[in-house]
């Protein structure tokens, strides 16, 4: 049933976004934001839950009138180009996104993408929000990223310090799979551990990303008897199986990852095995959602069928852009009147409950504001949902 | 006489089982000399062990003294015997002239950069190659087929064909694996002439591997006759038709044995 | 010890089944079926809506999956492998086709399956534990078992049916089959659809324990060209031997060589080169496939 | 004559048309597209040679990284001008592949299509693991190409100081790409090419005729990856990145399937092949979701209705290219 209503939305969304996109609301103008990311292939899940939920938004503004920004109401359409995680493809979105005019685009979903399209973004005008964690995209000289999410080095000593004060972790394990993005996280975290004097017992085991039984991966992790198992940068596919195995191992230590992680896929792939599982978050937890974050999660739901809780994370790059355009108009044709506006910038969130406010940090991190404030939420898997741990800034 | 060819205590093992044990015998100069012997005799094996496209377990082959033997095919047609193969191993996209022409290879003078960048011999090369080609083709009288494709050839040239891509390597011996196969008396008889015509114009020393008996009486200067891997005879088609081994050994496998 | 023994036993159980169908196909049609690891997904999601979502019991859905793939898998060789194989000059044309299939089904899969990694409930629970020397979930050990089993009975229907034997006559020879009067077209059909079938199969066994996820499709046709290779192209006992030594490679390399983190699958792809290069025609194939 | 008016036709339009529109209609975007389209068929021009001695090459990929890295490190390491270390990321490349070529190439068919697919995994994961490659953080920020000159004469300008580096670099893939395929065009004609199409057809034959068939597979194959190294380090320079997934097996596949498209019996099959297999899926970009669905089914029903690529439709020219 789920699927057909998929089928019946998508259909619906094409034929919406042809029609509708060029005639319904014609009386606004429209502001085209870019996306650039996986949307097919094995990947495919990072890029369409970061497309579908600026899909879903740009649907919402729209639908109750535009974006009002300086004296103008926009429309907003969401211009996406799938780079098939290759980033030779993503230079030629980010060229695409250039020709279209678009001045703001979201992506690319992982470091090698985010890293060749920097040339390109620099020379043609073009600030991008990538959810790639390398330091050097943010840092002097580079100067047209903006970092999308938490990164996990600043993620990880949060967990493991709540969880070495809160729960007695003393020793850590860290397992990744052998690839860029993953192992570097994985070295993130390592340095995060010894900072704060937790003791690494295993620290470079990693997996093939098609490995699809992990019992012989974990075997020797397990020996160690860490007291907690880090799954770093673990793609939703590969989490469940991976709880499962360690679980099925016997260990009994908290397991925890710095990415984001969906809770239907954790119900479906490890069951009650998952609970206690540790993961980062946005902001849809019923204890700190606010009612926009409530009404977004249903708009989606209605549009694609199925929530996807990594979404959470990835509704923030869109508001971001929209919201400082809104507090500097030129912005939108100046993408050096918006990095200005960047660091004097702030708006309520309207996705959280209570006073969180929306601005642009990174200084600590890299020199300059070059990251979007997200609160760092941690949520905990608990039979079938997650549940918010604790939440915390990143400066 | 000198030796041209000499099999020297050829021996060939595969696994347990011995494929040739022990063969020795000598090609005269300008000779035409046969192997002959019955379904699994091991002539194929002797075959490939001449040519080098086998290796020896035990023994050698020498060409003019020098060991021709478990080398590289390549530098045994360099030296100057070339072996041709049944119909079903052509150029199958190639005219019979393109075949020739690339089977001049061993009488390129240019390097393969030469011809890249198309230096001056480079070009007299491949006046030459043309020439050749069509002197051949004139020879075995292929004018006819000259530009068709290969696979479009009916059986019988085929075989013509795999002799003229042999003889444009301009070579000493020529190896034939069975020229005659499957092939009906007058057929026979024409391939016959062809053999005997490469051998008188061209001064090209045959060794030729066969089971059809009356062609081979006919067409031999000598015969080796092999049985379950081994020599059992060597002389004239006369003395081999008189030959009591001979005789019992085709005898014992007469029921599957065509062409006696 | 026991635990690598037993690693090894069920990853090369599950392997060897995903390289039979593979092998059989090239065996039969020379076709190297890109889309072998596509056709292994959808069986996996397959068992997924019968068993997880619409709560059918598992062996059904098993069957649904195998029904499924059959008959994909004799349209596509029927409609789409038969003609192009008819109308190339080269053999190699259909690797393009396979590949294109093997998009076309990550775009169906993607579209109709969703994005996520998807899972079913445990056919059966609990965890066989012999003193932390052996570990096993139970429902590793049935899968396991169960594979054995069809692997068994794929061998029993091969040597002594009739259209086993059809077919194996048609993998050694194609003329001479058809010289022998076995139809051609009707058993390179049939063969297809078998191929694909055992895909489908192991797709829905294994979709109880790893899941399934669009991007497994590609991977796997990886994994199971290496073990054809090992085994040697085109042949049976080949493709089961090639599964259980890489199953036995992966299970000893990741325990042995675990603190070495990144080395073990470069190792056994070094080795596996290095192999071919020695012997080219795999354990058990034919000199050239 | 009608041969060398399409050959003068073909460069007035990479090299004056095409980008004279492209400034006419402000199409920008087309200068990289273009770009990538000329490098990706210099790397499938390699693999067509491959063909071209009947061996499937999914492996170029594999190359296309060594390239690419070789350059980046020489660059960002050593300080060597990219038009240095261009033609060395070559040569490192064609010296890798005479040192795998040597075993590997005796293998036929189905076995030599997987080893080649294995190779690009194995050299994926070497770059992974080497610290000189820098391993997964990968090696960025690579200085955009800088200038020659010689004797006071500006052969090459800076690229940094370029007003528009992408021009600069559509030249410069440009030049590459007819320079390779006049190569291979003359290598095919040339007495090479023709002990090639001998091998296709016959290795044992072939070598029965003193062809020195190794010898020939090994030369072969490296041409093949030094064009895979050329392409794959100017990729590098205009990403100014390298990662080790900057070139993977989806990007060998592509490499031959631009081939298969083209045709494997025409020596401008792939320049053909990558361009349609390129725009095709940028133009199917309107389809959003619906793209890879749209792209798949096209090369399904290419291959039904023109099995022996898109070349075959004008058959009577078959022979030109054969020869």
């Amino acid at each position: 049933m789920k699927r057909r209503n998929l089928m019946k939305s998508s259909v619906a969304l094409a034929l919406a976004a042809s029609v509708l996109g060029s005639t319904a609301w014609a009386e606004n103008p429209v502001l085209k934001i870019g996306f650039v990311g996986v949307t097919s292939g094995p990947a495919a899940a990072w890029g369409i839950s970061n497309q579908r939920s600026m899909e879903a938004r740009a649907d919402w503004i729209n639908e109750s009138g535009g974006y009002k920004i300086g004296d103008t109401t926009y429309d907003i359409e969401i211009v996406s180009f799938d780079d098939q995680k290759d980033p030779k493809r993503a230079i030629a979105g980010m060229e695409k996104m250039a020709q279209e005019g678009i001045h703001y685009v979201v992506g690319p979903n992982v470091d090698d993408g985010a890293a060749a399209v920097r040339p390109v973004a620099e020379a043609q005008g073009i600030m991008y929000f990538p959810y790639a964690f390398p330091k050097e995209l943010y840092s002097a000289p580079a100067s047209n990223a903006v970092l999308g999410m938490v990164a996990n080095y600043q993620s990880g000593p949060a967990i493991y310090k709540y969880l070495k004060d809160e729960k007695g972790v003393n020793s850590v394990a860290f397992v990744a799979a052998n690839e860029s993005d993953p192992l570097s996280q994985r070295d993130g975290g390592i340095d995060a551990a010894k900072a704060l004097g937790l003791e690494v017992v295993s620290d470079n085991v990693t997996y093939q990303v098609d490995t699809t039984d992990f019992t012989p991966v974990l075997t020797p992790v397990m020996r160690t008897q860490p007291d907690l198992l880090v799954l770093s940068g673990v793609s939703p596919a590969n989490a469940p199986q991976l709880i499962r195995s360690a679980r099925e191992l016997g260990f009994q230590g908290i397991i925890s990852t710095e990415t984001a992680q969906d809770a239907t896929v954790l119900r479906e792939g490890a069951g009650d095995l998952a609970n206690g599982f540790i993961s980062v978050g946005g902001a849809s937890t019923p204890e700190i959602a606010s009612d926009d974050m409530k009404e977004f999660v249903k708009r989606y739901t209605d549009m694609f069928g199925e929530y996807n809780d990594e979404s959470n994370t990835k509704v923030y790059a869109l508001e971001y852009i929209l919201a400082t355009l809104n507090a500097n108009p030129a912005g939108i044709e100046d993408v050096a009147v918006f990095q200005t506006t960047m660091d004097t910038f702030e708006a309520p969130n309207p996705f959280m409950k209570g006073d969180a406010k929306m601005r642009y940090v990174g200084t600590t991190s890299f020199g300059q504001k070059r990251q979007i404030a997200v609160p760092l939420v941690v949520n905990v898997y608990q039979d079938g949902a997650f549940e918010t741990l604790f939440v915390a800034e990143v400066d | 006489m000198s030796h041209l060819l000499e099999v020297r205590h050829v021996t060939k093992k595969f696994g347990g089982l011995t494929a040739n044990s022990d063969i020795s015998f000598n090609v005269n100069e300008n000779e035409i000399l046969s192997v002959i012997g019955p379904n699994g005799a091991g002539k194929s094996t002797l075959f490939k062990m001449i040519s080098s496209f086998l290796p020896t377990t035990a023994g050698e082959v020498l060409f003019k003294g020098e060991r021709i033997s478990n080398l590289k095919p390549h530098v045994v047609a360099r030296k100057g015997v070339v072996r041709t193969f049944q119909e079903t191993t052509i150029f199958k996209s190639m005219t019979v002239r393109e075949s020739i022409i690339v089977a001049q290879h061993l009488r390129a003078r240019a390097s393969l950069a030469g011809y890249f960048w198309g230096t001056k011999t480079a070009h007299e090369d491949v006046d030459s190659f043309g020439q050749y080609a069509d002197d051949l083709i004139d020879f075995l009288g292929m004018t006819e087929i000259a530009n068709e494709q290969a696979s479009n050839l009916p059986q019988g040239n085929l075989r013509a064909l795999g002799i003229a891509i042999g003889l444009a390597t301009d070579p000493k011996v020529l190896l034939l694996d069975e020229p005659f196969a499957g092939m009906n008396h007058d057929e026979t008889m024409k391939m016959v002439n062809l053999v005997r015509k490469v051998r008188d114009d061209r001064g090209v020393t045959v060794l030729l591997v066969e089971h059809d008996m009356p062609a081979v009486m006919n067409i031999s200067d000598r015969i080796v006759v092999l049985n379950f891997g081994e020599m059992i005879a060597e002389g004239t088609p006369a003395e081999i038709q008189n030959n009591e081994k001979v005789i019992e050994a085709y005898l014992g496998s007469a029921d599957d044995e065509i062409g006696i | 010890m026991e635990q690598i023994l037993a690693n090894g036993i069920y990853l090369g159980a599950q392997y060897a089944m995903i390289a039979l169908g593979l092998t059989l196909i090239f065996a039969l049609m020379n076709v190297l079926n890109f889309a072998h690891g596509q056709m292994y997904v959808l069986g996996g999601f397959v068992t997924y809506t019968f068993y997880g979502q619409l709560g059918w019991p598992f062996v059904v859905a098993l069957l649904a999956s195998c029904i499924t793939l059959a008959v994909l898998g004799a349209l596509i060789e029927r409609f789409l492998f038969a003609p192009v194989i008819r109308r190339s000059s080269r053999e190699e044309s259909t690797m393009l086709l396979a590949a294109g299939l093997a998009f076309f089904f990550d775009a169906v899969i993607l579209l109709v399956f969703g994005e996520k990694q998807r899972g079913v409930p445990k056919i059966v629970d609990g965890v066989f534990n012999w003193d932390f020397r052996l570990i096993m979930p139970y429902d590793r050990i049935l899968i396991c078992v169960l594979a054995i089993l069809s692997i068994v009975s794929f061998i029993l229907f091969m040597q002594y049916s009739k259209t086993g034997r059809a077919l194996r006559a048609l993998a050694q020879d194609r003329t001479a089959a058809q010289l022998m009067g076995v139809n051609v077209a009707r058993y390179s059909m049939i063969g297809f659809a078998l191929g694909a079938m055992l895909a489908g199969l192991v797709g829905g066994l294994l979709v109880t324990i790893t899941g399934v996820n669009l991007g497994m499709g590609g991977p796997t046709s990886i994994k199971a060209f290496m073990m054809v290779m090992i085994g040697g192209a085109g042949v049976i006992s080949g493709a089961i031997a090639g599964g259980i030594i890489l199953g036995f490679l992966e299970a000893i390399g990741l325990a042995v060589l675990s603190q070495y983190g990144d080395i073990t699958y470069l190792l056994i792809f070094v080795s596996l080169m290095l192999f071919l290069a020695i012997r080219p025609q795999g354990l058990m194939g034919k000199p050239w496939g | 004559m009608i041969q060398w008016a399409g050959v003068v036709i073909f460069l007035l339009a990479v090299f004056i048309a095409i980008p004279g529109f492209i400034a006419a209609s402000g199409r920008s975007d087309l200068y990289y597209t273009l770009t990538s389209v000329a490098l990706l068929s210099i790397a499938s021009a390699g693999v067509w040679l491959t063909f071209y001695i009947g061996r499937i090459n999914i492996g170029q990929g594999a190359f296309a990284l060594i390239g690419a890295y070789v350059s980046a490190v020489l660059v960002t390491k050593a300080g060597m001008s990219f038009w240095l270390s261009l033609p060395l990321a070559g040569l490192f490349a064609a010296a890798v592949a005479v040192v795998i070529g040597v075993p590997i190439l005796r293998l036929r068919g189905v076995y030599f299509a997987m080893i080649s697919l294995v190779l690009t995994q194995v050299v994926t994961l070497t770059a992974l693991a080497l610290p000189i490659t820098n391993g997964a953080k990968g090696i960025t920020s690579i200085p955009l190409p800088g200038g020659v000159s010689a004797l006071g004469l500006t052969l090459i300008p800076d690229f940094a100081t370029l007003e528009n580096p992408r021009l600069a670099f559509y030249y410069a893939a440009s030049v590459l790409m007819v320079l390779t395929f006049a190569a291979m065009y003359r290598l095919v004609n040339s007495r090479l090419g023709h002990l090639c199409r001998s091998m296709q057809q016959n290795e044992e034959l072939a070598s029965s005729i003193g062809v020195n068939i190794s010898y020939i597979r090994v030369i072969v194959f490296a041409i093949s990856s030094f064009l895979g190294g050329i392409g794959g380090a100017m990729f590098g320079s205009i990403a100014q990145s390298v990662y080790p997934s900057s070139f993977q097996v989806a990007d060998s596949v592509n490499f031959m399937l631009n081939c298969f498209l083209g045709g494997l019996g025409y020596v401008f099959g792939p320049m053909l092949g990558t361009l349609v297999l390129y725009f095709g899926w940028d133009l199917l970009f309107e389809l959003g979701r619906f793209q890879l669905l749209a792209y798949s089914s096209m090369l399904i029903i290419l291959m039904l209705f023109l099995p022996n690529g898109l070349l075959s439709l004008r058959l009577p020219g078959k022979k030109e290219a054969d020869k």
